[in-house]
């Protein structure tokens, strides 16, 4: 007749369903997108994390090297997101969005995920083999929009201003026609 | 030395000192102040001097205008006696008066025409002194008049203002109506028994209750009951509140409705003795209850200071009627004891509304707010007021207030009538009723935020403090050592309301009181003040606070420290207003009590319809309550 | 001599036992105890018991504000007098059969002494100058006007069941009548009154269903809306305290005779002390416990009412019912 | 001498009848003052005794000898007193609608409702 | 004489006063689950304060959109003195997707020293309790040392 009258009485002789975080340890559910994780090793340095990353959380600096660029990429987990984007379009899987979700800091250092990636710069410029077919897949590809292609007169040619050496046409031509002379 | 003249010295004195201030005082302030402070400090001491030997010594003063002695046990001139009980009021009567003259000395200055303020003034209360000395009853009517005029006057003394003009006029006409009652009483009782000396007529009157004389008790009755305002005659009184000044109505709260008291205690104890009729005490206490009830409630609707003060001393009278319509011993102690808590408090509250109306200029509660910071002293005394009234343990009002429902509970339990238990639970109400609408005020007027009109209102000199300070320390007073009071003042007053032989006796000579056949009731000592020890509680609470407060000082070096300013800021130290800027906003006195009024809205409504401010509905209602009050006591007396 | 020790006793009487200590240490339990009952009927782990005492320490820490429009010396005086009038009818209220200033208040002055501590908070309130505390005020004055009617005729019955004939309102006769024939709730005319006093207690104390005047979500703590600091502590310790004294009174008038067949015998300093700690503490711990579980239950299943339906339901439904028993103890049922 | 009564009783009816139903300021002034007259009257016709004169005390009068030789001076007394209250009455009254008249601009009762509630 | 209790009490009862800067309530409904049995934030004392004058720690959400930035500085004033701020999610601190908006003017940090920071667009409530459970230390802290 009242109601939760009964709901009231029976909970004081239950277990309260409270999860005692601090003494057992929650996991986040799998997927849970947390804290970001960035491996410098496999970063190609594409540079589209960085446009795809709506509050603009990642910030890239350069250092030239002798052999290649160094590329800090910082990760300020104050101001992302959270939405996984640069996850999903990093074909290098360099980023992934750890199941941490332990966030609370009280220095703002420690909510910023910061890496290297070492790019070794080829010397050479980039160079078209004979047997590409003309598909435009690496114009398209290409971040700087550096290549042209012209399917009906099979011209293929490359501004090399333009051109950072990125190296995602050569792992995107499914040819292998393209690669970095000497 | 011979103190039986000294009644007549001082109600003669009050009114010789009208004249003098009409002739010498119109052009001159000083000898204006003078006279008025000499004749009221005069007829204090004088009577003062008296409260020894009628109350210690438990004599009667009894004194013949022109030494006419009755002849063969017949009272020909006119006699003043004064016993306990018209001592008592005698006390209130003149403590209210010098504190009024001493108030209204400043508060008065701004005025015009202050000769004839003052010659009102002595009028007015010389009337109420003599009605409340006198023996006679067409005496009594005679100063019952006088007070009317004056009263009436003074209403209108303020004439600028339309509404002061129809106040008095509405309390012309009803309390004429009313003395035209009394008179058409008076005239049949001495039909009835040839004689106008109370004393007399009481032993006369004594058993045999002939339809002449009922019909002359219940007219008389209205007409005391129109002098006292209660229910069906209150309307008036409210608005004569309000437009008098507030010292004359600080007069008329304090003495001119226990006037209309006074009259009808000794009108239903002492000439008629009907109060021991169980259906006329439920009459007198029906009576007072729904004077309660409609006074409270109509308070909690006002927006206007001193209405809301008007309305709050209908309502206590209602409480001494329904105390003293008990006719228990602790009945009529509590009565009394209430009426001169209700003189104290009420004054002091007038006091503090006229020291806000003389700074501020307005008395309107939605103009107010934050005057505490203004005037401190002010909002001391109306603190101190405000709790009496509403009955806090240590103040008066809870002493009288708690004897009354004791005296309440016993009557319900010796007669088995459920109807004191209604009156009780009632009583209780109102006065929870009477404490929300003072807290109303006290928000309203003194806390809250201060308005930009009255930014520099500043506290009001000092004679019109002192006043102030006098009542708010007899307020305390008498709360604490209520016994003192209890026993010295109010069991006599009690044991000369019941017993009147020795009142008859001293007038009318030995033996006639006997001769009529009325003998004394045993009073026994039980005082039924036994459950409350104030003394003790304040003992325990001092030495509980101090304890509490040697805690606070050990840990004074650990806790927070406390932050002020005085000027205006804005942040830190501006009130929350969930992050706005802090503007002025007062939560005035007419949006407190929205859930109630909403609750209430039909009975209000009908409030609103009875008190229609025209003057033939008041008179209507004061003649149908004269007929029903007749029918009544026609089927219960006879 | 005697009357040195006289007041050696009152003092301890005072500041310990039914006093300064008891109180504040019965008052926080107890509202550490509703806190978790609470939690633990909406199956939540919920604050250690002795939370109250932790949030008392913490303000007193903390700084206090006063506000420029506040009226500074009301302001700051006003919770101390609440808490100590508190604390002073802890004294006057009999626990078990001893009470320690016996004789000294019946119901009626215990009926006025609980409007002080309510009118501590309301005069506290309105000195602040805010305008929420000036809508919490009239929210409070309209609750205690709701409580005091029922609250009068719920005393009414239990001074005419105990005073037979003449009504008798002294709690030291209403003990003593419930040492002889049992508790009054027992008795089968005064349930209605013991379920409207239950009733009535939340109201008085400012618990969940009848907090209207302290809603933190509407008018953000009614009254206390400008304290801060030690002086919010007092007011904090003062609502812990007055849940104290109000379970306690309700043991006193409804659950009396209890434990009244034990005597035991240790006696110190004249005192019996083993008397009074079953008839008295225990037996009131229980008790004091059971009625809170009533009210927390209450507390638990029911969201804050608006203040008109507070005010109908009071003079309805509540003194309703204490008017039931009234007039069956009136019959003489 | 019952019609002394009857008209005195019917008077103060007629006179509280005006206070009651008129609206008229001025008529409700005039029926208080009908009400005293009807008090007075009242008053009066209480002191008659049959064949008394003229309560002057002459000595060739007294040694009449029969007792009720005079008629009883008291009531005569109070309505020389009720006379000069009643005629103060009119005259404030009076004085307040001329004054009510002037700051309201009209002296219907209806319209002089400023104070109600 | 009382100063390490009262101290060690200021840990152990933080009240929350929560001012929402122009948020998605994305925020606010998971700072109030966590009063919920589920989490259960009262277990540590976590009490939400109705004025900030009873407030210990401040929780800030959401970018501090002009309107709301001067509401917020008078109210940061008005918390009495040992207290702590708490920025919730990554909002208050840096804008999250807001960031450049002509509306918008955080960090927060321009107006008051940000004592606990707890990122995540929404943290998980256990991730509060352990930002709100920091603060509460921090409370400890500033408590002792003040004087």
């Amino acid at each position: 007749m009242v109601p939760f009258a009964r709901v009231a009485l029976s909970n004081l002789f239950k277990k309260p369903s409270t999860r005692n975080f601090p003494r057992e340890n929650v996991e986040a559910k799998p997927g849970y997108r947390g804290r970001i994780a960035y491996y410098g090793d496999k970063c190609r340095n594409c540079g589209m994390c960085v446009k795809v990353c709506s509050p603009g959380a990642i910030t890239r600096t350069v250092t030239e090297t002798p052999e290649g660029k160094d590329i800090a990429f910082e990760f300020d987990l104050t101001s992302c997101t959270f939405c996984g984007m640069c996850q999903d379009f990093c074909d290098e899987k360099a980023i992934e969005l750890t199941a941490d979700y332990h966030m609370a800091a009280t220095d703002h250092k420690d909510l910023i995920t910061s890496g290297v990636a070492h790019i070794r710069v080829p010397k050479g410029q980039l160079v078209c083999g004979e047997d590409c077919v003309y598909c435009t897949l690496c114009a398209r590809k290409c971040p700087e929009g550096a290549i042209t292609v012209d399917r009906t007169e099979k011209i293929w040619s490359v501004d090399h201003e333009k051109c950072t050496k990125c190296g995602t046409c050569v792992s995107a031509c499914p040819k292998k026609a393209l690669s970095f002379g000497e | 030395m011979n103190y039986t003249h000294f009644p007549v010295i001082s109600v003669m004195g009050l009114f010789l000192g009208a004249f003098l201030v009409e002739v010498f005082g119109s052009k001159n302030k000083y000898i204006r102040n003078t006279i008025v402070l000499l004749i009221t400090t005069c007829a204090a001491g004088l009577m003062l001097y008296l409260v020894k030997p009628v109350f210690i010594d438990g004599q009667i003063i009894s004194y013949w205008m022109g030494n006419w002695e009755p002849v063969e046990g017949y009272a020909i001139g006119i006699g003043y006696e004064i016993d306990a009980l018209g001592m008592f009021f005698v006390i209130l009567t003149v403590l209210t008066i010098w504190l009024a003259a001493v108030y209204s000395i400043k508060y008065m200055e701004k005025d015009s025409h202050l000769g004839h303020y003052y010659t009102l003034f002595l009028m007015l209360s010389g009337s109420v002194l003599g009605l409340v000395c006198t023996g006679d009853i067409f005496n009594m009517f005679v100063m019952i008049e006088i007070m009317t005029f004056a009263a009436v006057a003074l209403t209108a003394f303020r004439n600028k203002k339309g509404a002061h003009l129809e106040a008095a006029f509405k309390y012309l006409v009803v309390g004429c109506v009313g003395s035209g009652f009394t008179l058409a009483g008076i005239v049949l009782l001495y039909m009835q028994c040839h004689t106008l000396n109370m004393a007399q007529l009481a032993s006369i009157l004594h058993g045999n209750l002939t339809p002449v004389s009922v019909l002359a008790l219940a007219l008389m009755f209205t007409g005391f009951g129109v002098k006292s305002f209660i229910v069906p005659f209150h309307a008036p009184a409210a608005d004569a509140y309000m437009s008098a000044p507030t010292s004359i109505s600080m007069v008329f709260s304090g003495i001119v409705n226990k006037a209309g008291v006074y009259g009808m205690i000794r009108l239903l104890f002492v000439v008629f003795r009907v109060m021991d009729i169980s259906s006329v005490q439920i009459m007198v206490v029906l009576f007072g209850v729904v004077t309660m009830f409609i006074g409270v409630t109509m308070a909690l609707a006002q927006h206007d200071f001193k209405r809301l003060l008007a309305f709050h001393s209908i309502s206590q009278i209602g409480y001494v009627i329904t105390a003293v319509g008990i006719c228990s011993m602790k009945g009529v102690v509590s009565g009394l004891f209430h009426a001169a808590n209700h003189t104290l408090f009420k004054g002091l509250l007038f006091l503090c509304a006229g020291a806000v109306l003389y700074s501020t200029g307005t008395a309107d509660l939605d103009k107010l707010g934050g005057l505490s910071k203004k005037m401190p002293k002010t909002t001391i005394c109306f603190l101190i007021g405000a709790f009496s009234i509403s009955g806090l343990p240590p103040f008066n009002g809870f002493a009288s207030k708690w004897m009354i429902y004791q005296s309440l509970y016993d009557k319900a339990v010796t007669t088995g009538n459920f109807f004191y238990i209604f009156a009780l639970v009632c009583a209780v109400v109102v006065s929870v009723m009477t404490l929300a609408s003072f807290i109303k005020v006290t928000q309203a007027v003194f806390f809250g935020q201060t308005p930009a009109a009255l930014k520099e209102t500043h506290e009001v000199p000092f004679l019109m403090r002192l006043p102030m300070w006098i009542m708010s320390l007899l307020c305390v007073g008498c709360g604490i050592f209520y016994r003192f009071t209890g026993n010295n003042l109010l069991l006599p007053a009690m044991k000369s309301t019941f017993n009147i032989t020795s009142y008859i006796d001293k007038m009318m000579g030995e033996g006639t009181a006997a001769a009529s056949g009325i003998e004394n009731i045993t009073i026994h000592a039980e005082t039924g003040f036994e459950y409350w020890e104030p003394v003790i509680w304040l003992v325990l609470f001092v030495t509980v606070l101090l304890a509490v407060f040697i805690v606070t000082l050990i840990g004074r070096r650990d806790r927070g420290k406390v932050l002020s300013t005085k000027e205006e800021a804005d942040g830190k130290y501006a009130t929350f207003f969930s992050g706005e800027k802090s503007s002025h906003s007062h939560v005035a006195g007419s949006d407190l009590f929205w859930g109630f009024k909403r609750n209430w809205k039909g009975y209000f409504n009908v409030m609103q319809k009875f008190h229609s401010g025209n003057v033939n509905d008041y008179s209507l209602m004061a003649v149908c309550c004269c007929a029903l009050v007749i029918v009544f006591t026609y089927i219960v007396l006879l | 001599m005697s009357s040195f020790f006289q007041i050696i006793e009152n003092i301890v009487k005072a500041m310990i036992f039914p006093g300064l200590l008891y109180a504040t240490a019965g008052g926080l339990l107890l509202a550490g105890l509703d806190r978790k009952i609470i939690a633990r009927m909406q199956r939540r782990v919920g604050p250690p018991v002795l939370q109250p005492t932790y949030d008392f320490l913490k303000l007193c820490g903390k700084e206090t504000i006063v506000p420029h429009v506040a009226n500074k010396p009301v302001f700051l005086a006003a919770p101390f007098v609440g808490y100590v009038s508190l604390v002073v009818m802890m004294l006057l209220i009999p626990i078990g059969g001893y009470s320690a200033f016996s004789g000294k208040a019946d119901l009626i002055v215990i009926l006025y002494l609980l409007t002080i501590p309510a009118v501590a908070m309301i005069v506290g309130g309105s000195a602040s100058g805010s305008p929420f505390a000036g809508i919490g005020i009239s929210r409070e004055m309209v609750t205690m006007m709701a409580y005091e009617l029922p609250l009068i005729i719920v005393f009414l019955s239990v001074a005419k069941l105990v005073g037979g004939d003449s009504m008798n309102f002294s709690l030291q006769d209403i003990t003593a009548w419930q040492e002889q024939n049992g508790p009054v709730i027992f008795s089968l005319s005064m349930i209605p009154a013991a379920i409207a006093m239950l009733l009535i207690i939340p109201a008085e104390v400012g618990m969940q269903p009848f907090d209207v005047a302290e809603a933190e979500t509407e008018i953000c703590e009614g009254p206390l809306v400008e304290y801060s600091g030690f002086p919010l502590g007092m007011f904090k310790l003062g609502t812990a305290v007055r849940i104290f004294v109000m379970t306690s009174l309700f043991t006193s008038l409804f659950l009396g005779g209890i434990t009244s067949g034990i005597h035991i015998g240790w006696t110190v300093c004249g005192v019996y002390v083993g008397d009074l700690l079953v008839r008295g503490l225990i037996h009131f711990a229980i008790c004091a416990v059971i009625t809170l579980l009533c009210m927390t239950f209450i507390h638990a299943i029911t969201a804050r009412l608006k203040i008109e339906h507070l005010f109908k339901f009071y003079w309805t439904v509540v003194a309703g019912l204490s008017l039931i028993s009234l007039i069956l103890v009136w019959i003489g049922v | 001498m019952i019609f002394n009564y009857i008209t005195s009783v019917l008077l103060i009816v007629l006179g509280l009848y005006t206070v009651c139903a008129k609206r008229n300021l001025i008529k409700i002034v005039l029926g208080l003052g009908i009400t005293d007259y009807g008090i007075n009257m009242l008053i009066v016709s209480i002191g008659y005794n049959y064949g008394g004169t003229a309560p002057i005390y002459a000595q060739d009068l007294f040694n009449v000898g029969n007792s009720t030789a005079f008629v009883d001076p008291v009531p005569q007394a109070l309505t020389l007193t009720s006379i000069v209250i009643s005629a103060c009455v009119d005259a404030m009254a009076l004085a307040l609608v001329i004054m009510v008249n002037k700051r309201y601009k009209s002296i219907d009762a209806n319209e002089i409702r400023r104070l109600k509630g | 004489m009382f100063k390490k209790m009262i101290a060690a009490a200021g840990a152990k009862s933080p009240w929350i006063y929560h001012i929402n800067t122009g948020s998605c309530n994305g925020c606010d409904i998971e700072l109030v689950a966590v009063l919920t049995p589920r989490y259960d934030a009262e277990r540590f004392g976590f009490k939400l304060a109705g004025t900030p004058r009873h407030a210990d720690i401040v929780v800030v959400s959401g970018p501090v959109t002009s309107q709301s930035k001067e509401r917020l500085i008078r109210t940061l004033e008005q918390v009495p003195e040992p207290k702590v701020v708490v920025t919730l999610g990554s909002c208050p601190k840096s804008g999250n997707v807001f960031k450049g908006s002509y509306s918008i003017e955080c960090p927060v940090d321009k107006y008051t020293h940000v004592d606990v920071s707890i990122a995540g667009c929404t943290p998980k409530p256990e991730a509060i309790i352990e930002g709100l459970y920091t603060a509460a230390q921090i409370l400890k802290e500033k408590r002792r040392e003040m004087k």
